[in-house]
C-alpha cells in the first residue's frame, strides 16, 4: 500500500498530476449526485445529470490522455457521450414541457402518477 | 507552472460552480452556474491537449445544450420563482450519502493513483487523424458508433417532437376553447 | 335345490321391472307383475321348504345345504364376500314367514292401495323389500348378511316415506333409517373385528364348531374383555336396532307413517325380526363363546317387552298399539334366545323364540291388516274415532279377534303355545325374570283387549259415512292369515327348528301354562270391564298414577332425549361448531395467509413507490455499499 | 407411439377442432364426437389390458413407451398403465362424456369453454398415463391451469374468490409437490425419473422421511387433506357444473392416485413410518367434513363437504398401507368420482331450473322432476354406501383393509371413520327430505320441466357405472387388488 508521500513523488514530474483531475471530477460528480437527490424540480435534476455526465466526460478524457496517449477512444467516448446528453437533453426538455403542461409544474412528485 | 496554475483555477471554478449549481434556488442562476462548469470542463479540454473535444464542448454543450435549457427553463417557469427541494431528512440523507460516496471513491484513487503511468508528451491529434479515425470502418475506428449516433440523434429529434406536440385532444380543447 | 336362486330372482325382476317401467305400467299390470312374482316365489319357497325337511337327517340331524355360492367381491387374500344360499332349518322357516305374509301384504294392498299416486313404485318397492329380506335370511356369509341387512333397511326407508309429500312421513323415514343405521355401524365394526380374528365371513366356517378360529379373537383382550365378545356384542347392537330394541327402539312408531300394508309386512312380520335371526344366526357362537352376552340380550329383551307394553296400554292411534306390541313381543324373542342353551331341554328357548317368531309374524301381520281395513274404512287411526265397528264389518271383526286372542296367549290359538314355551324357558332359568315375563304377558293381553274392546265395541260412534267392510282382496288376506293364527300353534315346531338341529319334543309345562292363562284372562276381564260399554277412556287403570300414565303416553321421553342429543347437541352444537370451525379456523388461517400475503406485497410495493430519487437513494446506498464490501472485506 | 399416447393426442385434436369450429352445432358435434371416441378408446383400453392381464403379461406396467426429452435430466415423456391407471382412465372418459352432455346449453363462449375443457382432460389423461415422475407433474399442471379460467370466467357467485384461492392453493402445494419429486430424482441418485426404475432404489430414509412429507402433502392437498380442504367447497360451489363434475370426480382423483404412485411406492419406508400423522388428519377429515356438511344448505356446498369427506378417507385408506385399503381407496376413488359427479350434475340441472341451491328455498320437488329427484336419491344412496351401488363396496373394502393392521391407534381411527356413515346418512336424507320430498315449497317451482334428453343420457349413464360397479364389483376389484399386489412386490 503505497503512502501519500510516494504518490507525490512519484507524480513530482507531470505537469499536473492525474489524481487531481480524477478529484475534480468526483467532486463535480457528486455535486450532480446531490444535486439529482435533493431537487424536485425535473429540470433541476436535469442540470444535476448534466454535471454526472461532464464528470464522466473528464474521466474519459483524462484516462486515454494519460494512459494511451497516442489512442483516441477515450476521447471518442466523451464525444459520443456529449451527443448523446444532447439527445437525452432534447427528449427529457419534451418530457419536461409536457408534464408542466399536464400539472401546471415541473415537480418530479408529479411523476408518481404515472405509475400504473 | 503555468498549466498547473491554470488547471488549479479550473479546477477551483468547477468545484464552486458544481456546488452553486446543485445549491442555488433559482433555476436560472443553477442553470448559469451549469454554463460555467461547463466552459471549466472544456477549458479542461484544452489543457489535455483536446482541442476537438474542446471545441464541441463549447459549441454542443455550452452552446446548444444550453441554449435548450434556457429556453425549457423560461417555457416552463416565472422568473425568480425559487424551486423547491426536498425535506430536511432528505437532504441531511442526500449529503450523507454524497459525502461517504465522495470518501470512498477518493479513497479508490489516492490508493491505486500511483498505479497511473506518469504524463507523457505526446503529438496532439490532428484533425485528420480524428476525421479518419471517426469515419474509417478498421480496428480502433469509429464509423459505426457515428453512424449509431446520427441514427440516435434522428429519433430524439423525432421522439422530442412527438413528446413535446400537443395531442389531438388537447389540440381540439385548445382550438374550442380559443373559438 | 338350486332352484331356490329362483326365489331370489323373482322379486328382484318385478322390482327392476317395475322400477324401470313405472311410468309406462298401469297400476292393473304393476299389481299383477308385483303380485305374480310373489305368488310363484312364495309357491317355490314352500316346496323349498317341503323339499328340506322331507330330505333325510343325517345322525337326525338336519344339515346345511348350500346350493348356491358365487365370490362377490375379494378382500385381501383370505377375506372375500360371497352371494350365495344357505339353507338350515331357521332360513327356511323364515322363507315360509316371510313370503307366506309378503304374498298377503302384496293382494291386500290391491284393495289398499287402489288408486293411489305410485302405485307402481309401490309394489316395486315392495319387491325390492321382499327381495332383501329373502336375501338377509339365505346368506350364506355375515357380510352378505350385512349387505342385505342394508338394503332392508333402504326398503324400509322408501317404504315409510312413500307419502313423500307429508312432512310426517318424510321425517320418520329419515328417523327410521338413520336410527338403525347407526346400530349397522355397531354391527359393522363387529363385523370387522371378527372377520379379521376368524379370517372368514362365512358362516359355515364359523359355525363349524372349530374353536381353533375363535383363539386368536378369544386371546386378544381390550378393556377388559375379548375381541370376541366385543364383536358379538357390537353385532347385537346392530340387531337391536333392527329389531327396536330398547333403547333403539323410537324409530319403530313413528315408522307408522308408512302405509299400514307396509307397516303389516316390515315393521311387524319380517325385518323387524332380523335382529332375533341374527342372533338366532349366531346362534352356536354366543352360547359357546361368549354366554356373557348372551346374557345381555335376556335382559335388554327382559326389559324392553315390558317398557312397550306399559307404553303400548296408554296409546291412543291403533297402529302406534300394535308397534309398540311389536316392540314387546321381540323383546320375548329376544329373552327367549338369551336364556337358552344348546342341547335338549336347555335349548327350549331358542326353539320358542323362533316358534314365536313365526306365530307372531302371522298374529301380528293380521293384526296390522285388520287395523289397515279399520283405516280403510274409518280413515283414522284414533281409537277415539272408532267404536261399535263389530256390525259394520264382521269379516275384519272376527279375524282381529283371532289375532287378538292368540297375542294374548288363549289357548288354542298358535300364540298360545309360543308364549308358553317362552315362559316354560324363561322359568327353566330365572324364576324372577319368568315372573316379570308373566306380567309383561298379563299387560300384553290388556292393551290388545283395550284394542279390540274399544274398536268393536264401546260406544256407537258416528261416523261421516257408514263404515264398510273392506274388499275381497282386503279380506282374503285377512282370512287366510286367520288359519295359521288359529291352527299354527299345532306344528310340531321342535321337529324342525331347534338349537342343535335335532328333534326335539314339546312337553307342555302345565303349572306354568296355567298361571300364564289365568294371567291373560284376568287381563282380557278388566279390559272388558273398562271398554267393553264404557268407550275409550285411559284414566281409570291408572288413576293413581297420572304422572306415571302420561311419561308412558310420551313414550317415557326417550324420544326427547334423542331429539335432545342430536337436534341440540350433534346438530346445532358439534355440526355448527364444526362448520364455524371450518368457515372461520380452517378456512379463516388460509384467508389470512392470503392477507399477509397481501399485506406484505403492499409493503413491498411500497419500495416501488415511483419516486424516482428514492430509487436513486436505493442504488447509490446499494452500490456503496457493495464498493465498500470490495475495498474493505 | 403405442395407443396410450391416444389419450393425450386425442383431447388436444379435440382442442384444434375447436378453433376451427364456428357455430355451437359444430362445437357440440365435436364434443360429442372426441368424448364418445374417448369413452370408446378406455374401454378398448381397458379390454386390451385385461387381455394382456390374462394371457400371462406379468410387467407392473403394461403398454409402456418412453420417448426422450430432456436427456441431460433423464425427463423422457414415458408412458404406461396398470390396473389403477386403466379405472381411472375409464373414469375420467366416463366424466368427460357426460359433462359434455350436462354443459350442453352452456353459454357464453361455449367453444372457449369447451377448449379448456379439453385442455383439462388433456392434463388429466396425461397425468394417469404418465410413468415419469417429470411428465407427471407437467400433465398435473396442465390440468390445474385451465380450472382458473373455468371457474373464473363460467362460474358462480363468489367465483373470482373462489378460483383465486383454488388456484392459489392447489399451485402452493405442487411448489412442494415439485420440490419432492425432485428430491426423489436427485437423493436417489438415479439415471431415470421413470417410477418403474425408481422403484428398485431404496432412497435413503432420512431424505426419504423429508420427500414422503413433502410429495404426500403436495398430492394431499389436491386430495383435499384436512385442513387444506377449504379450496373445495369454494371451488366446487363456484365451478359450472361440468368443471364440478371433472373436478370433484377426476382432479381430486389425481391426489389420492398421486399420493401412493409416487409417496408410497418410492418410499414404503417412510410411509410406513409417517403415515399415522397423517392417518389421524385423514381420520379428522373424514369425520369433520361429514359433520361440516350436516350444516350446509347450499345444495353444492353439502356435496363438497361430503367430497372432502369421502377424499379423505381415500388419503386414509392408502396410508393404511394394506393391499385390501389400497384396493379399496382405489375403488373409492372410482365410485366417489362417479357419484360426485352425478351428484353435481343433478345440482347443476336442478340449478338451472330453480335458479336456487338452497335447499331451505325449495321443497316438494320430486312431484315436478321425478326423474331427477330419483337420480338424486339414487345419487344420496349411493353416497351413503347402500349396497348395490358403488359407494358400498368401495367403503366396505376401505374398512376390512383398513382392519388388517394389527394396532389398536389404526383401529380405532378406522371406528372413527366408519361413523362417517351415519353422519352421512344424515345429511343425505336431510337434503332429500327438505328439497325433494314434502310439499311444494316455491309455487313458481310447480311450472318447471323435468330433465330434458341429454340431462337424461348423462345420468342414465352415471347411474348405470354406480350401479355397475355396485353389483358386479368382482372383475375391477380384482383387476386393482392383482396390480397392488405387483406393485408392492416390486416396493419390497
Amino acid at each position: 500500500m503505497n503512502t501519500m508521500g510516494d504518490f507525490w513523488v512519484v507524480n513530482a514530474g507531470a505537469a499536473v498530476p492525474v489524481v487531481a483531475y480524477q478529484l475534480v471530477s468526483l467532486i463535480l460528480f457528486f455535486a450532480g449526485i446531490y444535486g439529482f437527490l435533493t431537487r424536485r424540480n425535473i429540470m433541476m435534476m436535469l442540470i444535476s445529470v448534466e454535471l454526472i455526465l461532464n464528470a464522466a466526460d473528464i474521466n474519459f478524457a483524462v484516462f486515454n490522455r494519460y494512459l494511451y496517449p497516442g489512442q483516441m477512444d477515450g476521447m471518442f467516448f466523451a464525444l459520443f457521450t456529449i451527443a448523446i446528453a444532447a439527445c437525452e437533453t432534447a427528449v427529457a426538455i419534451a418530457i419536461i414541457i409536457n408534464v408542466y403542461r399536464n400539472f401546471g409544474n415541473a415537480d418530479v412528485d408529479n411523476l408518481k402518477k404515472m405509475k400504473g | 507552472m503555468t498549466e498547473q496554475i491554470i488547471f488549479y483555477m479550473l479546477a477551483i471554478a468547477i468545484t464552486v460552480f458544481s456546488i452553486m449549481a446543485v445549491t442555488s434556488k433559482l433555476i436560472v442562476r443553477s442553470a448559469t452556474y451549469l454554463l460555467f462548469v461547463l466552459l471549466a470542463t472544456a477549458g479542461l479540454y484544452m489543457l489535455l491537449d483536446y482541442y476537438f473535444l474542446f471545441a464541441v464542448q463549447v459549441s454542443v454543450y455550452a452552446g446548444g445544450i444550453m441554449v435548450l435549457f434556457i429556453m425549457a427553463i423560461f417555457l416552463t417557469h416565472r422568473p425568480g420563482t425559487e424551486v423547491r427541494t426536498k425535506h430536511g431528512w432528505r437532504i441531511g440523507l442526500s449529503v450523507l450519502l454524497s459525502l461517504a460516496g465522495l470518501l470512498l471513491c477518493g479513497d479508490i484513487i489516492l490508493h491505486n493513483a500511483v498505479r497511473l503511468y506518469q504524463f507523457t508528451d505526446a503529438e496532439t491529434i490532428t484533425m485528420q487523424e480524428m476525421g479518419t479515425a471517426m469515419l474509417g470502418s478498421g480496428k480502433n475506428q469509429y464509423l459505426l458508433s457515428f453512424e449509431m449516433m446520427s441514427v440516435l440523434l434522428l429519433a430524439c429529434i423525432v421522439g422530442a417532437i412527438l413528446i413535446a406536440r400537443k395531442t389531438n385532444g388537447s389540440e381540439k380543447e385548445t382550438k374550442e376553447t380559443d373559438q | 335345490m338350486e332352484y331356490t336362486l329362483l326365489i331370489l330372482l323373482f322379486p328382484l325382476t318385478s322390482f327392476i321391472v317395475l322400477g324401470l317401467f313405472s311410468n309406462r305400467l298401469s297400476h292393473k299390470a304393476a299389481g299383477i307383475i308385483g303380485t305374480g312374482a310373489l305368488l310363484a316365489m312364495t309357491l317355490l319357497s314352500f316346496y323349498a321348504a317341503w323339499d328340506y325337511f322331507t330330505t333325510p337327517k343325517a345322525e337326525g340331524f338336519y344339515q346345511t345345504l348350500i346350493p348356491f355360492n358365487t365370490p362377490w367381491l375379494h378382500m385381501g387374500s383370505h377375506l372375500h364376500i360371497d352371494m350365495g344360499i344357505l339353507l338350515d332349518p331357521i332360513s327356511v322357516m323364515m322363507l315360509v314367514v316371510i313370503s307366506t305374509v309378503s304374498l298377503m301384504v302384496h293382494i291386500y294392498s290391491l284393495g289398499y292401495m287402489k288408486g293411489e299416486k305410485g302405485f307402481q313404485r309401490y309394489y316395486g318397492f315392495l319387491s325390492l323389500f321382499t327381495f332383501s329380506m329373502m336375501g338377509l335370511v339365505l346368506s350364506t356369509n355375515i357380510f352378505q348378511m350385512y349387505i342385505f341387512w342394508e338394503l332392508v333397511g333402504v326398503s324400509s326407508y322408501l317404504l315409510i316415506g312413500f307419502y313423500y309429500t307429508r312432512p310426517e312421513a318424510v321425517a320418520a323415514s329419515k328417523k327410521a333409517f338413520i336410527v338403525t343405521r347407526f346400530a349397522d355401524m355397531f354391527f359393522l365394526i363387529g363385523i370387522l373385528v371378527l372377520s379379521y380374528y376368524t379370517q372368514t365371513f362365512d358362516f359355515g366356517t364359523l359355525m363349524s364348531g372349530n374353536e381353533t378360529i375363535f383363539q386368536h379373537a378369544l386371546s386378544t383382550r381390550f378393556l377388559g374383555a375379548s375381541a370376541l365378545v366385543w364383536a358379538m356384542a357390537l353385532i347385537f347392537i346392530g340387531g337391536a336396532g333392527k329389531s327396536a330394541l330398547f333403547p333403539l327402539h323410537i324409530w319403530l312408531p313413528d315408522a307408522m307413517e308408512g302405509p299400514t300394508p307396509v307397516s303389516a309386512l316390515i315393521h311387524a312380520a319380517t325385518m323387524v325380526v332380523a335382529g332375533v335371526y341374527l342372533v338366532a344366526r349366531l346362534f352356536p357362537i354366543y352360547v359357546a363363546f361368549t354366554p356373557e352376552v348372551l346374557e345381555g340380550i335376556a335382559w335388554v329383551g327382559a326389559f324392553t317387552s315390558m317398557f312397550a307394553a306399559v307404553i303400548a296400554i296408554v296409546q291412543t292411534d291403533i297402529k302406534r298399539v300394535l308397534a309398540f306390541s311389536t316392540i314387546s313381543q321381540i323383546g320375548f324373542m329376544m329373552v327367549a334366545l338369551g336364556v337358552s342353551k344348546l342341547e335338549g331341554h336347555e335349548g327350549l328357548g331358542y326353539m320358542a323364540s323362533l316358534f314365536h317368531l313365526f306365530t307372531h309374524a302371522m298374529f301380528k301381520a293380521l293384526l296390522f291388516l285388520g287395523a289397515g281395513s279399520i283405516i280403510h274404512a274409518v280413515h283414522s287411526n284414533e281409537m277415539e274415532r272408532m267404536g261399535g265397528l263389530r256390525t259394520y264389518m264382521p269379516v275384519t271383526h272376527l279375524t282381529f279377534l283371532v289375532a287378538c286372542l292368540s297375542i294374548a296367549g288363549i289357548p288354542p290359538f298358535s300364540g298360545f303355545f309360543s308364549k308358553d314355551e317362552i315362559l316354560a324357558a324363561i322359568y327353566g332359568y330365572h324364576t324372577g325374570l319368568g315372573i316379570w315375563m308373566t306380567v309383561a304377558a298379563g299387560f300384553t293381553a290388556f292393551y290388545i283387549f283395550r284394542l279390540y274392546f274399544s274398536i268393536f265395541w264401546g260406544k256407537q260412534t258416528q261416523y261421516a259415512h257408514t263404515p264398510h267392510e273392506s274388499p275381497r282382496s282386503m279380506t282374503f288376506p285377512l282370512i287366510f292369515l286367520a288359519i295359521p293364527t288359529l291352527l299354527g300353534g299345532f306344528i310340531p315346531f321342535g321337529h324342525f327348528v331347534t338349537a342343535n338341529r335335532s328333534v326335539y319334543t314339546i312337553h307342555p309345562d302345565w303349572p306354568i301354562m296355567f298361571i300364564s292363562v289365568l294371567v291373560s284372562l284376568t287381563a282380557i276381564f278388566i279390559a272388558r270391564k273398562m271398554y267393553q260399554y264404557a268407550g275409550t277412556k285411559t284414566g281409570e287403570a291408572s288413576s293413581g298414577l297420572k304422572g306415571f300414565q302420561k311419561a308412558a303416553y310420551h313414550r317415557f321421553y326417550v324420544d326427547e332425549v334423542y331429539l335432545f342429543i342430536t337436534k341440540k347437541i350433534l346438530f346445532n352444537g358439534i355440526a355448527r361448531a364444526f362448520a364455524w370451525f371450518d368457515h372461520h379456523v380452517v378456512d379463516g388461517s388460509i384467508n389470512g395467509l392470503a392477507s399477509v400475503t397481501d399485506w406484505v406485497s403492499i409493503k413491498i410495493r411500497g419500495f416501488q413507490s415511483g419516486e424516482i430519487q428514492w430509487y436513486a437513494y436505493i442504488f447509490l446506498f446499494g452500490t456503496l455499499l457493495i464498493t465498500a464490501l470490495f475495498l474493505f472485506m | 407411439m403405442n395407443f396410450l399416447s391416444l389419450f393425450v393426442l386425442l383431447p388436444l385434436l379435440m382442442i384444434l377442432t375447436l378453433f376451427m369450429t364456428s357455430n355451437r352445432k359444430q362445437v357440440l358435434g365435436t364434443m360429442v364426437a372426441g368424448s364418445t371416441l374417448l369413452v370408446i378408446l378406455s374401454a378398448f383400453l381397458a379390454y386390451r389390458y385385461m387381455a394382456a392381464r390374462s394371457d400371462g403379461a406379468t410387467d407392473p406396467m403394461l403398454f409402456t413407451a418412453s420417448l426422450s426429452w430432456f436427456e441431460p435430466l433423464h425427463i423422457r415423456y414415458a408412458v404406461g398403465v396398470d390396473g389403477v391407471s386403466v379405472v381411472m382412465l375409464c373414469l375420467t372418459s366416463l366424466i368427460v362424456f357426460t359433462g359434455t352432455f350436462v354443459s350442453w346449453k352452456m353459454a357464453p363462449l361455449t367453444k372457449e369453454f369447451f377448449l379448456w375443457y379439453c385442455l383439462l382432460a388433456t392434463g388429466v389423461f396425461g397425468f394417469f398415463i404418465s410413468t415419469d415422475l417429470f411428465t407427471l407433474f407437467l400433465f398435473y399442471e396442465t390440468a390445474l391451469i385451465p380450472m382458473y379460467l373455468l371457474i373464473g370466467v363460467w362460474g358462480t357467485g363468489r367465483k373470482e374468490y373462489a378460483a383465486m384461492k383454488l388456484t392459489l392453493m392447489l399451485m402452493g402445494s405442487s411448489m412442494i409437490l415439485l420440490v419432492g419429486i425432485l428430491g426423489i430424482y436427485f437423493s436417489s441418485g438415479a439415471t431415470s425419473m421413470n417410477i418403474t426404475d425408481l422403484v428398485h432404489i431404496s432412497i435413503p430414509l432420512e431424505q426419504q422421511y423429508l420427500f414422503f412429507t413433502l410429495t404426500f402433502f403436495g398430492f394431499g392437498v389436491l386430495g383435499a387433506l384436512f385442513p387444506f380442504h377449504t379450496w373445495s367447497p369454494d371451488g366446487h360451489a363456484s365451478a359450472p357444473t361440468a368443471v364440478s363434475m371433472l373436478h370433484a370426480g377426476v382432479l381430486m382423483k389425481l391426489g389420492g392416485y398421486g399420493s401412493f404412485r409416487v409417496a408410497i411406492t418410492l418410499m414404503p419406508e417412510a410411509a410406513e413410518k409417517l403415515s399415522p400423522i397423517f392417518l389421524v388428519l385423514t381420520a379428522i377429515g373424514v369425520v369433520y367434513g361429514a359433520l361440516a356438511a350436516i350444516r350446509q344448505t347450499d345444495l353444492k356446498y353439502i356435496n363438497a363437504y361430503s367430497s372432502v369427506s369421502h377424499c379423505n378417507l381415500v388419503l386414509f385408506a392408502i396410508l393404511m398401507l394394506t393391499q385390501t385399503a389400497l384396493t379399496g381407496a382405489v375403488l373409492q376413488m372410482l365410485s366417489h368420482g362417479l357419484i360426485t359427479a352425478l351428484f353435481f350434475a343433478l345440482i347443476g340441472m336442478i340449478y338451472s331450473r330453480s335458479h336456487t341451491r338452497l335447499i331451505t328455498d325449495m321443497g316438494g320437488l320430486m312431484k315436478i322432476m321425478p326423474f331427477l329427484g330419483v337420480g338424486f336419491v339414487v345419487a344420496g344412496l349411493s353416497n351413503i354406501g347402500v349396497p348395490g351401488f358403488s359407494g358400498f363396496v368401495a367403503e366396505m373394502t376401505i374398512f376390512v383393509g383398513a382392519f388388517e393392521n394389527d394396532d389398536l391407534f389404526r383401529r380405532i381411527l378406522t371406528v372413527a371413520a366408519v361413523t362417517s356413515i351415519v353422519i352421512g346418512a344424515v345429511y343425505i336424507l336431510r337434503t332429500i327430505g327438505k328439497f325433494l320430498y314434502g310439499p311444494l315449497q316455491n309455487p313458481e317451482h310447480g311450472k318447471l320441466d323435468d330433465a330434458r334428453w341429454y340431462e337424461r343420457l348423462a345420468v342414465i349413464t352415471l347411474v348405470a357405472a354406480i350401479i355397475y360397479l355396485g353389483s358386479f364389483p368382482t372383475g375391477i376389484s380384482a383387476m386393482i387388488n392383482d396390480s397392488f399386489s405387483s406393485m408392492l412386490q416390486v416396493a419390497r
